[in-house]
């Protein structure tokens, strides 16, 4: 295995991550498509460790730090989408607009 | 292993949160506010190993591989956080305590947020700085939607989540860059790799995609657009402490990462925030002049705060054998002085706005006829802002331009000219807000007479503090000098 | 790529199937579908660490994402009560732009990462071992690990309190 | 490291770390007194003012009156003893080795600046006890203007850049919330918006300039730089010119100068006693006064930079003066007038004149704000600006008539008064500097000054009145300055007579410095300079008198052509207008008076008219053309484009987070595909 083919699938996984977060009109998809991205971010640590045969096992590490930091956040923002649901009826972000200027 | 003297104001704060979160268990529903008594309580006790530390001159204490490092850099930004704190807990408790909304998970989230910020400042490697910034963040961004009625507060704590998780998802994809690079963790062991792939795009991608996940932190042009709609949505102490202590934790990490991390490759990160230094400060300043809500306004002008504290780094990135230790020095004294005028600027604006009910500059027009002593605080934080000695935002202007100066070549003439250019324009808004307050004719709708209800005391106590210390900084400005010249020791290895 | 070796094969089956399932995430027109395919991107990443020897990663991937993390996005997709089934209005209506910020990142990343590593071959070393991830965490890696469980710990009550409806009187 | 820092504020509270650089006797060690006083007393005022029973203009005059009495025993004691040349200083922060320090310099320049700011402000103060009686707010006036005058001092008394910079912003600061003191007319709020913006843009140039100096020399104390200026120091030569021409951008922004000068006109909206002491005596001197500071730096190394000043100042000279033909608002002909000295101050510096330039800038301190004073007084009585509302004032306002006379002759350089001596002097080195051109515009500029004094005085005090009401004297609180100001301005020449007396060239050259980097003095008349001079200001008296004696109702009628006559035979109004009818139908006066007549009428009226005509047409295309069309339009322009472009890039922010995103993503990309291309 070479470690360019994984920092490739990494890259697609990112790139189709943010096509996601810039067309999806609900939160929650919006969400979903962040995972996507920090899965690729996974991979690339995941890929480096074993590729520098890291002592210290530091590429697995921060992808497990990554994964935990995840779930606060998708905690944290479906925390923040009922709470807009509640409020609106509507957990569609680019109604979200009286801010501006 | 542990060096649990370093560890102390760590240890201490991390059991005032969980204090704070104790205490609100038993507290009765009318007394909430005692948490936040709590939480000054602990912060105090946190400054006693700080000092204690500061005193003993043992230098640099390392831990785990030198990943958690306790040195004047960290001791001086943990102070600046723990103070921030302090303010912000002041300015709180009256406002939080008229929405009797969740005081106590309020004030714990504050100050976990705020622990988050002392880690960063105390961290040598990316795994401790990645998470150290998602506990900054984390509780930020629920508290930007504390107001749970209001949906501009549910809007801004949204938008602040939606670029926040996305800036934060960028940042790790350039930290994975860079480990791959380097096959290393530390800052340290970054530093000592990169001499040999300094010239890798690879690399050079990751420092970008790493400067970019904190130009969100920091609020700098082209990934500021949070930061307006944020602030104005969310409750004005928590933009206070977005603008303050969550700006400078982002700084924390910027100064880290490019002077420490990436020291070997300042002509990579050099020009990269010489584009956002002069952008954030054309744009945050060029909108600012057409804001008509206060709070708005202001988040445009830390958007040019921001870039005015850039500027420095451009001139450590740009010219050949300049002096790493004075750039960054002034880069913290901005930081510093920044915090002290604009948690003073905002401690000012929640005691007008609760005066006039507005936060639209036009309805205070003539407070200083009705509201004089809240009138020339504004005006003293405003100028202070605008740079007018001898307030204390004067020096950090100054420093900037002396930093950028010193060892100037063309790039940086043309900054300290945009940077100049600015500076008049910043005076122009501000000037306009003060001329507005004692110069216009009050509203109608306004009732001039005095309120039963003025200032609360911890506000007032917050902003009295800020004032001594905007007026003292600026006559005496040494008292910061030494601070930041002490931090600025870890610049350039 | 030396498509003698198993592996490979292993990688190319794995990483199509990620890219479709992720492909399905962000086009599908069904919520529920768009929630099970990040399942299946997700497994596959978990396959591709095992392949990579973290077999520790994977499970935890397995255990937190697949367990715990899309159980979460179901019950936030029903209780916000985006339409099962297919819907209309996911998407906006200018993706132009999206795809071509999509595809520009992708090919930065792709192409500079190919064009340093070539063909540079992962060392087959031995697989790190839980313990070792154990000692690291509790050691080495301490610091942040406490620190993430206050993040945890501040997410999980910041989100409570944001979640909860409010008595009205309050 | 951090132990010394928070040992730092025990260490600066003690004042011990005071540096002496040089010794002067107790007074000169008290000297930091002078700038203590006044920002006390405008704290005190701001905090106990309103319960005084004069609302804290008690403290203020108490404490510019300190000033003015300590000012004048160092004066003294120069002058009759050794003289003062004497460096304090508190050290007070540190940035990459440069030392931040409060310092004061007590030398002949500072005294002459202590002694001016406070006898003027003194003379100010008190005549604003009563001008301001019954303001609606007396004690933000008195807190802005005891401010002021600390800030002010604290400039004068700087010994390092970085504190000479911190007074400039000050007095910016003080001189924005006077001029806008009766904020009640938004155009009044405005003017001190303005003053302090075009400030504003001149201080950055100020500032960027002492930075380049703080760098190349190490140090930001003057007489450091002063010292490098004296070894001729190949570092700073390199950058001189540069640092000169930036001091100078900063001076001209001050000191009103071309195209800085349209602040100055506008600020008139503040109470007069403001504009007599900052925008006449003191804060527009600033700017003179730093080039005077700095003047080695000029003169050895930046000849370039006094060149610039030398045009600069030319430039204004006339155009100022020019344009003080045609107002109609008493306090713009004095403001027009300020900025036209204020050229010949600069243009005397710029021509190597140290010494006259900052004789002209004493004796212009006095008789200025004597005029200011007077047109407030006059002001006072008919509540108005306007002088078609004014007319015959002489008799009810007989003092004030009589004091502004005395400020007249002086500004107009009549002999013996004040300003005679020093813009003779200033005449004379344009001259011994073979600037021909400079010196021909200066004597133009005589003959126009003149011929505006005249004009304001026979509109203001001769005629018939014709406000509403009847006009009174001022009180006696305020003819009392304008009484002392007069005595100081018939006099102050006195003290720097050539060949006579050189005491204030002796002032002014006690310095650090070696006087032969001061500039040359001069030890005689030049009687060319001074017969044109003189000459010059003769003819303009009898030009405007020509015109404008016989004073008249309206605008119109002050500008039609009227009969000629350039001597005082042709007092009588009725007389001239007796020959102006009938003057050639009828020739009973015989032939001599016919041939008198008719040269009257038709060469000298030709000539009188023709060169009032074309004075006039030239006020009038400068002000109308150039200043309020052209400058004032840029300035104007630039500040609605900055809006402008503010209110469109508004519009980027549309409230959408996605787009917001993808802002993100599109800049990083950007950053990365530049970087791309840089790379490969």
């Amino acid at each position: 295995m070479t470690i360019a083919q994984f920092l490739v699938l990494s890259a697609a996984l990112f790139s189709i991550g943010i096509y996601g977060v810039l067309v999806r009109r609900n939160a929650v998809l919006v969400l979903l498509s962040v995972e996507l991205m920090l899965a690729a971010v996974n991979i690339n640590f995941v890929a480096f460790g074993r590729y520098f045969a890291d002592a210290t096992a530091g590429g697995q590490m921060f992808a497990l730090f990554i994964i935990t930091v995840a779930a606060a956040e998708v905690g944290i923002g479906l925390a923040i989408v009922l709470l807009i649901f509640r409020n609106r009826a509507s957990a569609n972000i680019d109604e979200l607009d009286v801010l501006k200027w | 292993m542990f060096d649990y003297h370093a560890l102390a104001p760590d240890f201490i704060v991390a059991g005032t949160v969980l204090a704070v979160l104790g205490a609100d268990l038993f507290l009765p529903a009318g007394r909430k506010w005692l948490s936040a008594v709590v939480g000054i309580l602990g912060l105090t006790l946190a400054l006693i190993p700080i000092a204690t530390l500061a005193a003993g001159d043992e230098g640099v204490r390392a831990m785990l591989d030198g990943s958690y490092v306790i040195d004047d850099f960290a001791l001086v930004l943990k102070v600046f956080f723990i103070l921030t704190g302090y303010i912000v807990l002041l300015m709180s408790v009256a406002y939080i305590e008229e929405d009797r909304y969740y005081q106590g998970e309020y004030y714990f989230l504050l100050l976990a947020s705020l622990l988050g910020g002392m880690v960063m400042a105390s961290s040598r490697d990316l795994v401790t700085l990645f998470v150290g910034l998602e506990l900054v963040s984390g509780p930020a961004f629920l508290l930007a939607g504390w107001r749970k009625a209001d949906s501009r507060s549910n809007e801004a704590a949204l938008k602040f989540f939606v670029i926040g998780v996305l800036s934060a998802a960028i940042l790790v994809y350039g930290m994975s860059l860079v480990y791959g690079m380097t096959g290393s963790l530390t800052f340290e062991g970054i530093r000592a790799a990169s001499a040999s792939v300094a010239e890798e795009p690879v690399f050079v991608l990751g420092i970008l995609l790493v400067l970019v996940g904190f130009g969100f932190k920091i609020s700098a042009v082209p990934f500021h657009f949070w930061a307006p709609d944020t602030y104005e949505g969310a409750p004005t102490p928590v933009t206070a402490y977005l603008s303050v202590g969550s700006k400078a934790a982002g700084f924390v990490g910027v100064l880290l990462v490019t002077y420490v991390a990436f020291g070997g490759a300042p002509d990579i990160w050099g020009p990269t925030l010489w584009i956002l230094a002069a952008l954030s400060m054309v744009v945050g300043n060029l909108i600012a002049l057409r804001q008509e809500n206060i709070v708005r306004l202001l988040a445009y002008s830390s958007i040019a705060h921001a870039g005015f504290m850039l500027v420095p780094f451009a001139a450590a990135g740009l010219v050949e054998g300049a002096s790493l230790n004075q750039a960054f020095e002034a880069t913290v004294s901005y930081v510093l002085i920044y915090g002290i005028m604009n948690l003073g600027a905002f401690a000012v604006v929640i005691a007008a706005a609760r005066r006039t009910g507005s936060g639209q500059i036009r309805d205070w027009a003539g407070l200083g006829s009705y509201a004089p002593g809240i009138s020339i605080l504004l005006t003293l934080f405003l100028f202070s802002l605008a740079g007018i000695p001898p307030l204390a935002g004067w020096y950090a202007k100054f420093v900037m331009f002396l930093a950028v100066l010193q060892d100037a070549n063309g790039w940086t003439i043309v900054l300290a000219a945009i940077a100049a250019v600015n500076a008049v324009i910043a005076l122009y808004y501000y000037a306009r807000v003060v001329q507005s307050v004692w110069m216009d004719a009050p509203p109608e709708h306004i009732n001039p007479e005095p309120e039963p209800t003025g200032v609360s005391p911890s506000l007032g106590l917050a902003f009295g503090m800020l004032a001594v210390a905007v007026v003292v900084v600026g006559v005496f400005p040494e008292l910061i000098a030494q601070f930041a010249k002490a931090a600025s020791l870890i610049a350039g290895g | 790529m030396d498509l003698s070796i198993a592996q490979n094969w292993f990688f190319i089956i794995i990483a199509l199937a990620m890219v479709m399932a992720s492909l399905i995430v962000v086009t599908t027109r069904n919520v529920m579908h768009a929630a099970l395919m990040l399942v299946g991107a997700l497994a596959g990443s978990a396959a591709l660490f095992v392949l990579l020897g973290a077999e520790f990663v994977a499970g935890v991937i397995v255990l937190v994402y697949i367990g715990a993390i899309i159980v979460l996005f179901l019950f936030g997709v029903m209780i916000t009560r985006v339409e099962i089934g297919r819907s209309q209005s996911l998407d906006h209506e200018r993706k132009w732009p999206a795809a071509v910020i999509a595809i520009g990142t992708f090919a930065v990343l792709a192409g500079s990462s190919v064009a340093f590593f070539g063909d540079e071959e992962i060392e087959g070393v031995a697989a790190v071992r839980t313990s070792d991830i154990g000692t690291a965490i509790f050691e080495r890696f301490v610091v942040p690990f406490e620190v993430v469980s206050f993040v945890l710990l501040a997410a999980l009550i910041g989100g409570i309190v944001l979640a909860r409806r409010d008595d009205p009187e309050s | 490291m951090v132990t010394a820092a928070l040992l730092g504020p025990a260490v600066l509270a003690a004042i011990d770390g005071a540096v002496e650089r040089s010794d002067g006797g107790v007074l000169a060690a008290g000297a930091w007194l002078i700038v203590l006083v006044p920002f006390v007393a405008a704290l005190a005022i701001t905090l106990f003012g309103k319960r005084l029973p004069r609302h804290g203009a008690e403290l203020a005059v108490a404490a510019v009156g300190f000033v003015a009495l300590y000012g004048t025993a160092l004066l003294l004691t120069t002058l009759f003893g050794d003289g003062i040349v004497h460096e304090g200083a508190v050290k007070i922060g540190e940035f990459g080795g440069f030392e931040i320090e409060w310092a004061w310099v007590v030398d002949g320049l500072s005294i002459m600046m202590f002694f001016v700011v406070g006898v003027v402000s003194t003379a100010c103060f008190v005549y604003a006890v009563g001008y301001l009686e019954g303001d609606v707010r007396p004690t933000a006036f008195f807190a802005s203007f005891t401010l002021f005058a600390g800030a002010m001092l604290m400039l004068v008394s700087a010994a390092n850049l970085i504190q000479l910079l911190i007074g400039w912003e000050l007095v910016g600061v003080s001189s924005y919330l006077l001029i806008g003191h009766y904020w009640e007319q938004k155009e009044n709020s405005s003017a001190g918006m303005k003053a302090f913006l075009v400030n504003k843009i001149a201080d950055i140039g100020l500032m960027i300039g002492i930075i380049i100096a703080g760098i190349t020399v190490g140090s930001f104390t003057i007489s450091k730089i002063m010292e490098k200026v004296v070894e001729s120091d190949a570092a700073l030569d390199d950058v001189a010119v540069i640092i000169a021409v930036l001091l100078f951008i900063g001076a001209m922004g001050k000191s009103a100068q071309f195209p800085f000068h349209v602040w100055l006109p506008d600020a008139m909206a503040g109470p007069t006693p403001v504009s007599a002491l900052m925008h006449a005596a003191t804060m527009v001197t600033a700017g003179v006064y730093l080039v005077a500071r700095m003047f080695p730096l000029f003169e050895e190394m930046a000849h370039e930079a006094l060149d610039v000043a030398l045009v600069i100042g030319a430039i204004t000279l006339v155009i100022a003066g020019l344009l003080a033909i045609v107002q109609d608002d008493i306090k713009r002909v004095l403001a027009y007038s300020t900025l036209s000295q204020l050229g010949y101050m600069v243009a005397a510096l710029g021509a190597g004149a140290y010494t006259a330039g900052l004789f002209h800038l004493f004796t212009h301190a006095f008789f200025k704000s004597l005029l200011f004073l007077g047109a407030g007084s006059v002001i006072h009585a008919v509540h108005s600006n306007n002088m078609s509302d004014m007319g015959g004032l002489r008799k009810d306002m007989p003092r004030t008539f009589w004091t502004f006379m005395i400020g007249s002759a002086a500004l107009a350089g009549l002999p013996i008064f004040s300003g005679f001596f020093s813009k003779d002097e200033i005449l004379a080195a344009f001259r011994e500097g073979d600037h021909t051109i400079v010196f021909l515009l200066g004597v133009a500029t005589a003959f126009i000054t003149a011929l505006y004094m005249t004009r304001a005085i026979s509109l203001t005090f001769f005629g018939r009145y014709k406000g509403d009401g009847h006009p009174h004297e001022s009180p006696s609180i305020m003819v009392y300055p304008m009484i002392g100001l007069a005595g100081a301005a018939a006099t102050a020449g006195f003290i720097n007579i050539p060949g006579l007396t050189d005491w204030f060239y002796k002032l002014v050259t006690t310095r650090l410095v070696p006087a032969e980097l001061l500039g040359e003095h001069a030890t005689s008349f030049d009687w060319t300079a001074l017969g044109l001079g003189v000459l010059a200001g003769v003819a303009g008296i009898a030009l405007g008198y020509r015109l404008y004696y016989p004073d008249a109702a309206t605008q119109q009628e002050r500008d039609r052509l009227y009969i000629p006559g350039l001597w005082p035979v042709l007092e009588n109004k009725y007389y001239i207008d007796d020959l102006y009818m009938n003057g050639i139908v009828n020739p009973i006066k015989g032939p001599v008076a016919r041939f008198i007549n008719w040269t009257n009428s038709y060469i000298i009226d030709f000539v009188v008219n023709v060169v009032g005509f074309a004075t006039r047409s030239l006020g009038w295309v400068v002000y109308s053309g150039i200043d309020q069309r052209g400058i004032d339009l840029a300035i104007n322009e630039a500040g609605a484009a900055t809006g402008f472009a503010g209110s469109k890039l508004r519009y980027i922010q549309t409230g959408k987070v996605q787009q917001y995103a993808a802002a993100l993503f599109g800049g990083a990309i950007v950053l990365v595909i530049g970087f791309w291309i840089s790379v490969t």
